[in-house]
């Protein structure tokens, strides 16, 4: 894992504008999709991006591979800026950015073979020339797919299988940096782990640097190295996945990870103590002022309404069992509070 | 609302002038002479048609002759007349070449017929196509359904204009079971009576292709989730059928509907000229022989306006059926 | 045919001085009002008539065609009238007291009104009346469909403009007194008495003139009044309680009531009628029966059906400049008559074959079949002779190595027409002639073929003629002298010769009662001599009536059953 | 559990999504297309319907065999053809003078006393060139319009649904009346021309009308689905894969369209066919000497009554063959029903 | 098969028993006609559902557990579904009955809440007007009273001014409060019986948890069954109280939740189990269940589960492959049945997660 930084996200905006009707006058808003993140990711590394639906996920992963157009704030790949690229000038990127997407069902070409699926990009970008088939089949095997069925369509294969052609065709390109939009939320518990051992067997091997976009706590923990939690459109914490799991300062990733139901509870471990959040997440077209949160947090003061906080360096650097430890923590919270023991530590003896 | 709608009324216009324009060009542009058809054969030396020609004001530069339609629609007119200066208030559509009447007035006294039978026409489609279709898609896949559809597809694949044909022949002259038409001014109770028969025949031919969309729009919305908690509710059969099913199926039908206002008319345009109802169509066919070009426009106009209009409407329509449509 | 305009009758004119007086013959200066009774008919009773066309309007002014003629025969009087008798038209005083008395060198002439004529609003009618109905019929829009006689015979005609954009007291026709109406004409017009039968001289108040909308409600001097007109659609009558009868000799008033119904399905409409349900019983149609309603007609419905003569002659045309007199006789035996008729859906009621030019309703008619060769008649008959044609085309020196050309005009738009074609191409061939035929839309082929310098060397205009009124001077100057073709028209044979224009100016100096045995004689010369078109057929007219319509009788001049005679057996 | 209308419940939404999905296992190679295919070849009704279309295809294709093969005509000792007139065996009032015989198996057309089964069979042609190459031209147009309007957006699918909007507005039989003779002038150039040069321009001048007017309801449902299909993910992927644009709209979109594609021009063949005939009955559809079974079915509905062996022939005909075509395509549908398929 | 299967039930009650059987399915097949052949969705399903605890039924997608749910309603299409065995709820067997029948009981002795909120309520009715309807179908009573009941039941499931809500349609909902309105709808009648279809699948974790927490506390307000479809271990874990677990359309193992969770004793479950990434666990590579679920129109031979089973070995003979293994008490274990041909299906999988 080398050091060097392979894309770097300064606060990114995407704002939708759209017009809607109310009452007798035609009122222009925006959707605040994504509003001002910044990150960065490095060779080998991998990003988990958390937060419920609608908090921007997606719009980032489509504005990391220019599948989409910025309304602010830069992308840097290899510190080249490619934030306003023309299509053409893409192509480089196109290489070394690659996507895999959430739905084995729908992101497959029903039309296409596998075969053809997979050859795509190679004729695309003009590799393994003569040889894309034996490419080709080398990739499935790669995924862990029988290269003979190299004819069959998308129809013929199980969800699990679809996931890993879309897997193989993002890596065809041999790409430096592949963002996993919610690859494994459409599976099943089974072939959810099924993929994800594949996941990371391929980052191992490959040294590919992932984005890698969940809502699932687990899955992000079990396979990320540093995690961004999104709140409407914003990063409200950022940090080493040590960190944020077991320290999280911010009340929204306490929620989150509080929130989430726990199978240990059956091993006997006591169900940990909950924070119950009322109400639903606001809109991004009318975002709340100030701190985003705080029409759920409870420890919302007068200050939360009138100023923004800050993604600033979380206070206490410390991990939860008391040593410290150095790395990466940005929270945004007036009131950062450290707090432990949301995630219930498993014993491994059965 | 009132924005969308007046959006909607814009772009409506915008449809309706470029129907006008295209139109005139093609009339009145087109290599015809209109004033041969008002020129009987044996007896119609050159200068008698200049006359008439210069009568009816084509001996003009076709631009002037632009000019002064488009502005006749829109501001009104003045025509000059066997030495008499006449105007013909906005929208003027002009005088007939053939009646000399003001268009206008020619096309709403008829309008009335039109729609009446346009509506009775839309009445019986509605229903009928309706109430098969629903009959059917609750009975898919037994006799019946299949018997409906059947029904419906050999009704749409007979050429229409035979058998309304029959229809005026047989019930209506020979066997008198049905009345002929009768103008409105004969008494309204025996004009709609006299618009009965083909009304009929309009509606049930029409109603076939409802027949199928309605099975359709219903059999998929009878597979939506929601129809499956209606049903779980406990709530009587029929309850879920039309309150449920049938509420959301109106939507897709409806959109139809706005669409083939257009072929409605042409059917109109097809009935009254076999049934002899004095409406637009068989007016518009009737100034088609004798090349009577305002007519012809005035009913390309009116027409354009009718279908942009129904669209509208259904487009308003839809939205107070479908509470999820924002009108944006 | 195409529509014509009014009139007719048969026999001779007046000339010089004196009334016209002629005994037996189809003047009757003397007729009096009431017209005769009809034994057996009865009052009351609704006539519907729905028929298929669409009258363009009812200005007097502007009136050409044959059904609104009809129409205003029962509203409108003009200064003479025809009447029905046995058979046969006869031209009576209407309005007028005689049939007009012509100056001596005929360019004036005199009409007196009789007492007691009234409009249906009780105003009596005036000579100023009509003298302002003839100037309104020279205006360029109101009368643009109408006859253009006075354009060409009234004293200063040629330009006038009619009384809104031209000189309000043009001296062309005068009423010096309100009884008295006199014309003023540029040249002689022996038959001025038939012209003045047109409703162009049916009288219109000035002061109740309301330009382009008076044609909704002419005021009328006939027996009925308009009562409800729907442009396009119907039109009803009333009895007018103004009408006196014993000042019409011409028209009886047997019904309470007309509804005329237009733009109807000639089809539908007939069916309906020889039913005879209902209303239909009472109904009159008078478009050509349509073919699958013949058996019926020839059957049991044999007594609801009335036909006979119309106006209008048909020929064939051919440009005598291009094609050789004995080619065209080689046409002659070769046109297939009997083919073309069948293709175009004509039927035995529909036309009777001819061999002259001249109608047998008009004066001076004179019956003969020229031969196109030794025995081969030209009458019109037969399917043509494919053989003999090939003869004598070799004989004129064609032959399939240098084969005649015909060349000529069709509408491409219009099915029958197609058909006909067809047919007619298939046999002129057969006889050896190489055929162009050349299908353009009617409009364009009307353009075409009524300019002489086409490309065609047959069919051009006109394709025959229906006379104004029943004498030859309405048919033979306008077909064939070389004025339409001075004037940039067609004429049959599209020829100009010093010899036929001096014959026709010589008949048209003569007095009515000579021209008409003049004009026969002329016809057959035409035919043996020149060949300019071969004469095929006379429309016929017909009438399609319910059960109780009583007393349909064809009208010979229009081809229109004479509607003021008939009765409803309620 | 008899819930008598407690149909359809299940039918689109769970009938039988997976099953297909496990069950393909074990059959390769099977395309969506193919799947359908299959459906198609086990449907009695579709199987049928094609059958009768084929027949009509033959008919047309064979019609101057079939037409040899009545006997010749007693009175002109020939073989009838489609054109050729014979007035000899009709009366005078053009009504034919002899029903069915050896030499004209539907008898003969009243007043030009052409051989009826020869306009039969030879009246075929024209409804199913019209029909089919209309519906290919118009679903070309359309799918590419609405293909471009879809998958471009903006500018480009704001003028192209005024268009389809415009277009849908007109009031199209009055317009074709009016353009029939105006295509056919600019066909025709000078005007010098024979029957069947008229008649072939004619032809072509409705084809060519028919699809003009015919493509606004192919290009909106293509427009719609292209919207929902450029957000699907296979998309994104092949953008993001750097795949040009065109290659995507012909390679990965236009392939998930051939269903909805296949079902629309299914539709508009007996659409078409239906609207020559109609054009004929009134007067601006195909022109002599062209048979066509909607020119017969015009020229004979006066005579129904007294000579009905002219009008029934190519009613049925053209029933039969737009109910062939309508229940196809319906089957064709049902074969591609997305809710019976995954 | 079926015989056993009620004894097993039977006994696993008696000894479970906090509240009185509501629902009782024995032997219930369930299984559609298609064109390609017979979708054999449920087969021999054996549960019961009590007053007052939670069942759940877990199973990955396409094991048959909405469909054997659905059939409790009777919610399929009787002539295109063929259910045999018997369903009774609250004493009266619906397999077979009419749907008068059916109608009469579904929302007053069964509701059901359905997955999808967004799709499984009108979107032309109002939220009111569609609970309302529910309660007057039941209930002789005026509009007004129906309404005023649908608003009690928004405010019941914690939507804040139910009033006004009332009044709206679903699309203006958010995800979670449709949900709710949902319950509302599925509660108006205080059914004996709820059943939930995977009521939270389609929600955010902390929504889910709100719902979560709402159905729990319902539960005890209203004393009511409930039967929670997930496939959620982990919701299981912490809101059920019983689990069948499902496999293909069979039950594979049931018995208390926690127990079972903690120590399942079937391979299936096992493998379930193992395959989540655990929160907490950092191991660098999760135990996935190899292969993928059989197709229903030609299940495997013998137990379903044996071609992805890792212990098939160590069955003697081939009686995985060949024989359909019967309910069976595990050895062992109290309160837990399996359908496994394991000798020792405990010691089996303890050995197994030892080695690891
Ligand atoms: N093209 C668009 N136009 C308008 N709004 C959009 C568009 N795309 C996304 N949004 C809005 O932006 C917000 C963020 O969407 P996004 O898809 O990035 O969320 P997400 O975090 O991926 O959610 P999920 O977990 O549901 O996938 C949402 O409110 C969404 O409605
Ligand atoms: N009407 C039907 N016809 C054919 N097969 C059906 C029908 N309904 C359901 N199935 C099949 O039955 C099986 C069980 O479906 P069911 O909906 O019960 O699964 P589930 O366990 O609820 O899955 P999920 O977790 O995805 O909801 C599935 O394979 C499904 O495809
Ligand atoms: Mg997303
Ligand atoms: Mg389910």
């Amino acid at each position: 894992m080398s050091d060097q930084t392979l894309l770097k996200v300064t606060d990114l905006q995407r704002h939708f504008p759209f017009r809607e009707v109310q009452g007798l006058k035609m009122v222009r808003a925006t959707v605040r999709a994504v509003d001002g993140i910044s990150f960065t990711v490095k060779q080998g590394q991998t990003l988990g991006l958390v937060g419920e639906s609608g908090c921007g996920k997606s719009t980032t992963s489509r504005l990391v591979t220019r599948l989409d157009e910025p309304t602010a704030g830069s992308i840097e790949f290899e510190g080249r800026d490619i934030t306003h690229l023309k299509e053409h000038q893409l192509r480089g990127i196109r290489r070394d950015v690659q996507m895999i997407f959430q739905d084995p069902y729908s992101s497959l070409n029903p039309r296409h073979t596998v075969g053809s699926i997979l050859t795509t990009p190679l004729k695309v970008h003009g590799l393994h020339k003569g040889k894309e088939k034996q490419r080709v089949q080398e990739l499935l095997e790669l995924v862990g797919l029988n290269p003979e069925h190299i004819n069959r369509y998308p129809s013929e294969f199980s969800g699990g299988q679809r996931q890993r052609i879309g897997i193989a065709r993002a890596l065809a390109v041999e790409p430096k940096l592949i963002i996993a939009d919610e690859p494994v939320s459409a599976l099943d518990v089974s072939i959810q782990a099924q993929v994800m051992n594949l996941l990371a067997k391929l980052r191992d091997e490959l040294d590919l640097a992932f984005i890698f976009v969940a809502h699932d706590l687990g899955v992000v923990r079990h396979f990320c190295d540093q995690v961004a939690v999104m709140y409407l459109g914003k990063i409200v914490e950022y940090g080493d996945k040590k960190k944020i799991y077991e320290a999280p300062e911010h009340p929204y990733t306490q929620a989150l990870l509080s929130a989430a139901p726990d199978i240990n509870v059956a091993r006997g471990i006591a169900p940990k103590e909950r924070i119950r959040l009322v109400g639903d997440v606001p809109s991004p077209i009318d975002p709340p002022s100030g701190c985003r949160f705080r029409t759920r947090c409870w420890k919302a003061q007068d200050v939360c309404a009138q100023q923004e906080p800050p993604l600033v360096a979380a206070e206490a650097d410390i991990s939860t069992r008391g040593r410290r430890e150095g790395g990466l923590h940005l929270q945004a919270c007036h009131f950062p509070e450290v707090k432990t023991d949301l995630v219930a530590e498993v014993e491994h003896s059965a | 609302m009132l924005i969308y709608i007046l959006r909607r009324l814009a772009l409506a216009l915008s449809v309706v002038l470029a129907t006008m324009v295209s139109a005139f060009l093609l009339f009145f542009a087109a290599p015809s002479d209109p004033a041969l058809a008002l020129c009987p054969e044996s007896k119609c030396p050159p200068e008698r048609l200049a006359q008439i020609s210069a009568s009816l004001g084509l001996d003009r530069p076709l631009r002037q002759q632009f000019f002064e339609y488009f502005s006749g629609l829109f501001v009104g007119r003045d025509f000059t007349y066997a030495g008499d200066t006449v105007h013909c208030s906005a929208p003027c559509l002009g005088f007939s070449f053939l009646t000399r009447q003001s268009v206008n007035d020619e096309l709403f006294s008829r309008f009335p017929n039109t729609v009446v039978l346009a509506i009775m026409a839309a009445i019986v489609f509605v229903t009928v196509g309706v109430v098969t279709g629903i009959a059917a898609a609750v009975r898919r896949g037994t006799a019946a359904d299949r018997l409906i559809v059947g029904a419906s597809q050999v009704l749409g694949a007979i050429p229409y204009y035979v058998l309304a044909l029959l229809v005026a022949l047989y019930p209506v002259i020979l066997w008198h079971v049905l009345p002929q038409f009768s103008p409105m001014s004969e008494g309204f109770g025996r004009f709609l009576l006299g618009l009965l028969a083909p009304a009929l025949i309009l509606g049930l031919v029409t109603s076939a292709s409802y027949t199928r969309y309605t099975r359709n729009s219903m059999l998929e919305t009878l597979s939506m989730d929601y129809v499956r908690t209606a049903r779980s509710k406990g709530i009587p059969e029929r309850t879920v059928l039309f309150q449920h099913g049938f509420r959301a199926a109106m939507s897709p039908i409806l959109t139809i509907l706005g669409l083939d206002i257009a072929y409605l008319l042409t059917g109109t345009l097809i009935t009254e000229q076999i049934f002899g109802v004095d409406g637009i169509g068989r007016r518009t066919i009737q100034a088609f022989r004798s090349q009577d070009l305002p007519v012809i426009m005035g009913s390309v106009l009116m027409t354009a306006v009718i279908i942009v209009v129904m669209n509208l409407i259904v487009d308003i329509g839809y939205s107070l059926v479908d509470p999820r449509v924002r009108l944006s | 045919g195409a529509p014509t305009a009014n009139n007719g009758g048969a026999g001779g004119t007046n000339g010089g001085d004196k009334p016209v007086e002629q005994a037996g013959a189809a003047l009757d200066p003397n007729a009096k009002g009431p017209a005769p009774e009809i034994p057996g008919a009865k009052r009351g009773g609704i006539l519907t008539v729905p028929y298929n066309s669409t009258p363009a309007n009812f200005d007097p002014s502007d009136q050409f065609y044959q059904d609104t003629a009809v129409i205003f025969s029962l509203t409108h009087r003009a200064l003479t009238t025809f009447t029905l008798r046995d058979g046969k038209m006869v031209l009576v005083p209407d309005l007028a007291t005689d049939l007009g008395k012509a100056s001596p060198d005929g360019l004036t002439w005199t009409f007196t009104l009789k007492d007691g004529i009234k409009y249906e609003d009780g105003t009596p009618v005036k000579a100023a009346d009509v003298v302002f109905a003839a100037k309104r019929s020279f205006d360029p829009d109101l009368a643009a469909n109408g006859p253009t006689y006075q354009r060409e015979f009234f004293k200063g005609g040629a330009g006038y403009q009619g009384p809104y954009k031209g000189d309000k007291n043009w001296k062309g026709v005068e009423a010096p007194d309100d009884k008295t109406v006199v014309f003023h004409l540029e040249k002689r017009f022996e038959t001025l008495p038939y012209f003045v039968s047109f409703n162009q001289f049916t009288p219109i108040p000035e002061a109740k003139d309301k330009k382009a909308d008076y044609q909704l409600h002419p005021l009328a001097t006939g027996p009925y009044m308009f009562d409800k007109y729907t442009p396009g659609t119907e039109l009803t009558l009333k009895r007018n309680p103004n009408w006196d009868k014993n000042t019409d000799p011409a028209r009886n008033d047997y019904p309470d009531g007309y509804h005329f119904k237009f733009g109807q399905d000639v089809i539908k409409t007939q069916t309906a009628i020889l039913a005879s349900n209902g209303d239909d019983a009472t109904s009159l149609n008078w478009d050509a029966i349509d073919s699958s309603l013949i058996p019926q007609i020839e059957g049991e419905k044999k007594a609801q059906f009335e036909e006979g003569p119309s106006s209008c002659v048909i020929m064939v045309n051919m440009d005598a400049t291009k094609i050789p007199l004995p080619v065209r006789k080689a046409i002659a035996v070769a046109y297939p008559f009997d083919s073309i008729h069948k293709a175009a859906g004509e039927t035995s009621h529909s036309y009777s074959p001819t061999s002259t030019i001249i109608p047998p309703q008009i004066a001076g008619y004179q019956k003969y079949e020229a031969e196109a060769a030794p025995g081969f008649k030209m009458n019109g008959q037969g399917d043509g002779n494919a053989a003999k044609a090939k003869e004598m085309l070799a004989a004129a020196g064609y032959g399939p190595d240098k084969p005649f050309e015909l060349v000529y005009y069709y509408t491409n738009d219009d099915d029958i027409a197609q058909k006909v074609n067809q047919v007619r191409k298939q046999k002129l061939e057969a006889a050896g002639f190489k055929v162009q035929d050349i299908g353009v839309p009617n409009k364009e082929r009307r353009a075409i073929i009524g300019k002489p310098k086409g490309k065609y060397n047959m069919l051009q205009s006109p394709r025959g003629w229906c006379f104004d009124w029943p004498s030859a001077d309405s048919i033979i100057p306008p077909t064939i002298g070389s004025g339409a073709l001075s004037q940039g028209g067609t004429t049959f044979g599209n020829f100009s010769d010093a010899k036929i224009d001096a014959e026709i100016k010589r008949i048209l100096n003569l007095s009515i009662t000579e021209q008409g045995p003049e004009w026969g004689k002329m016809d057959k010369w035409l035919t043996e001599n020149y060949l300019l078109a071969i004469p095929d057929y006379n429309d016929k007219g017909n009438s399609v009536f319910g059960t109780k319509v009583k007393n349909v009788h064809n009208n010979p001049n229009k081809g229109m059953p004479e509607i003021t005679k008939i009765w409803l057996d309620q | 559990m008899p819930e008598p209308s407690a149909t359809a419940l299940s039918e689109a939404s769970d009938e039988k999504p997976s099953t297909t999905l496990q069950h393909q296992e074990k059959r390769t190679g099977r395309s969506p297309g193919q799947v359908a295919w299959d459906r198609l070849k086990k449907d009695k009704v579709a199987i049928i319907c094609a059958s009768i279309i084929v027949f009509f295809i033959l008919v047309a294709i064979l019609a101057p065999l079939l037409t040899a093969l009545q006997s010749a005509d007693p009175t002109t000792g020939l073989k009838a053809d489609a054109t050729r007139t014979n007035t000899d065996i009709v009366d005078i009032n053009g009504l034919p003078m002899q029903g069915t015989s050896a030499a004209h198996w539907m008898g003969v057309e009243p007043r030009l006393g052409r051989d009826l089964f020869a306009r039969w069979a030879y009246g075929a042609r024209p409804s199913l060139v019209i029909g089919f190459v209309a519906a290919a031209a118009s679903t070309m147009i359309g799918v590419t319009l609405g293909l471009l309007a879809g998958y471009l957006g903006g500018v480009v699918d704001r003028v192209i649904s005024w268009v389809i909007d415009f277009f849908l507005s007109l009031p199209i039989l009055i317009l074709i009346i009016a353009i029939v003779p105006i295509v056919q002038k600019g066909f025709a150039g000078t005007g010098d021309l024979t029957n069947e040069e008229t008649s072939d321009i004619r032809f072509w001048t409705l084809i060519v009308v028919l699809f003009i007017f015919g493509w606004m309801g192919l290009a909106r449902l293509v427009r719609g689905e292209v919207k929902s299909l450029r957000e699907r993910e296979f998309v994104q992927a092949a953008r993001a894969i750097g795949v040009p644009t065109r290659q995507i709209l012909f390679r990965e979109i236009l392939p998930n369209l051939v269903g909805p594609i296949i079902v629309s021009a299914s539709i508009a063949v007996p659409a078409y066919i239906v609207y020559e005939a109609t054009l004929s009955y009134l007067g601006v559809g195909l022109v002599e000497p062209t048979a066509s079974w909607g020119r017969t079915i015009s020229d004979a509905q006066s005579l129904f009554s007294i000579y009905p062996l002219w009008l029934w022939p190519p009613v049925i005909g053209l029933s039969l063959l737009v109910l062939a075509l309508s229940l196809l395509g319906d089957s064709i549908r049902d074969a591609f029903d997305p809710s019976s398929r995954r | 098969m079926s015989t056993s299967t009620n004894t097993v039930s039977t006994r696993t009650a008696g000894a479970n028993t906090a509240g009185e059987v509501v629902l009782d399915v024995s032997d219930l097949s369930v299984a559609f006609p298609t064109e390609e052949g017979l979708v054999q969705a449920v087969s021999n399903l054996s549960y019961q559902a009590r007053l007052g605890r939670t069942l759940a039924i877990v199973g990955e997608s396409g094991s048959g557990k909405s469909v054997s749910s659905m059939a409790v309603l009777g919610l399929h299409n009787p002539k295109r579904t063929r259910i045999t065995g018997s369903i009774k709820l609250d004493g009266l067997e619906l397999v077979g009955a009419p749907a008068s029948t059916f109608q009469k009981i579904r929302s007053t002795k069964a509701a059901m809440v359905f997955q999808d909120p967004q799709s499984s309520l009108h979107p032309f009715h109002k939220i009111g007007k569609q609970i309302a309807e529910a309660y007057q179908a039941h209930n002789k009573v005026s509009k007004q009273i129906a309404h005023k009941r649908a608003v009690e039941m928004l405010d019941l499931v914690g939507i804040p001014n139910p009033q006004r809500r009332a009044n709206q349609y679903p699309h203006e909902f958010s995800g979670g409060m449709r949900q709710r309105a949902m319950i509302a709808l599925g509660l108006v009648n205080n059914p004996k019986l709820l059943i939930a279809d995977e009521p939270t699948t389609a929600l955010d974790v902390t929504v889910q948890a709100q719902i979560l927490d709402l159905v729990n506390d319902l539960q005890k307000e209203f004393g009511s069954a409930v039967i929670l479809i997930t496939h959620d271990l982990a919701v299981v874990a912490e809101t059920a109280d019983d689990i069948l677990v499902m496999y293909a359309g069979r039950g594979v193992e049931k018995g208390s939740a926690k127990e079972v969770l903690a120590q399942p004793s079937m391979p299936y479950t096992y493998g379930l189990l193992q395959s989540l990434p655990s929160h907490s666990e950092d191991l660098d590579e999760l135990k996935a269940i190899p292969g993928a679920p059989p197709s229903l129109l030609n299940l495997p031979s013998g137990c379903s589960f044996h071609p992805r089973c890792q212990f098939k070995d160590q069955v003697p003979g081939d009686a995985c492959f060949t024989q359909l293994p019967e309910w069976r008490p595990t050895p062992g274990l109290s309160n837990r049945e399996i359908r496994c041909h394991l000798a020792d299906p405990v010691a089996t999988l303890q050995l197994d997660e030892g080695a690891r």
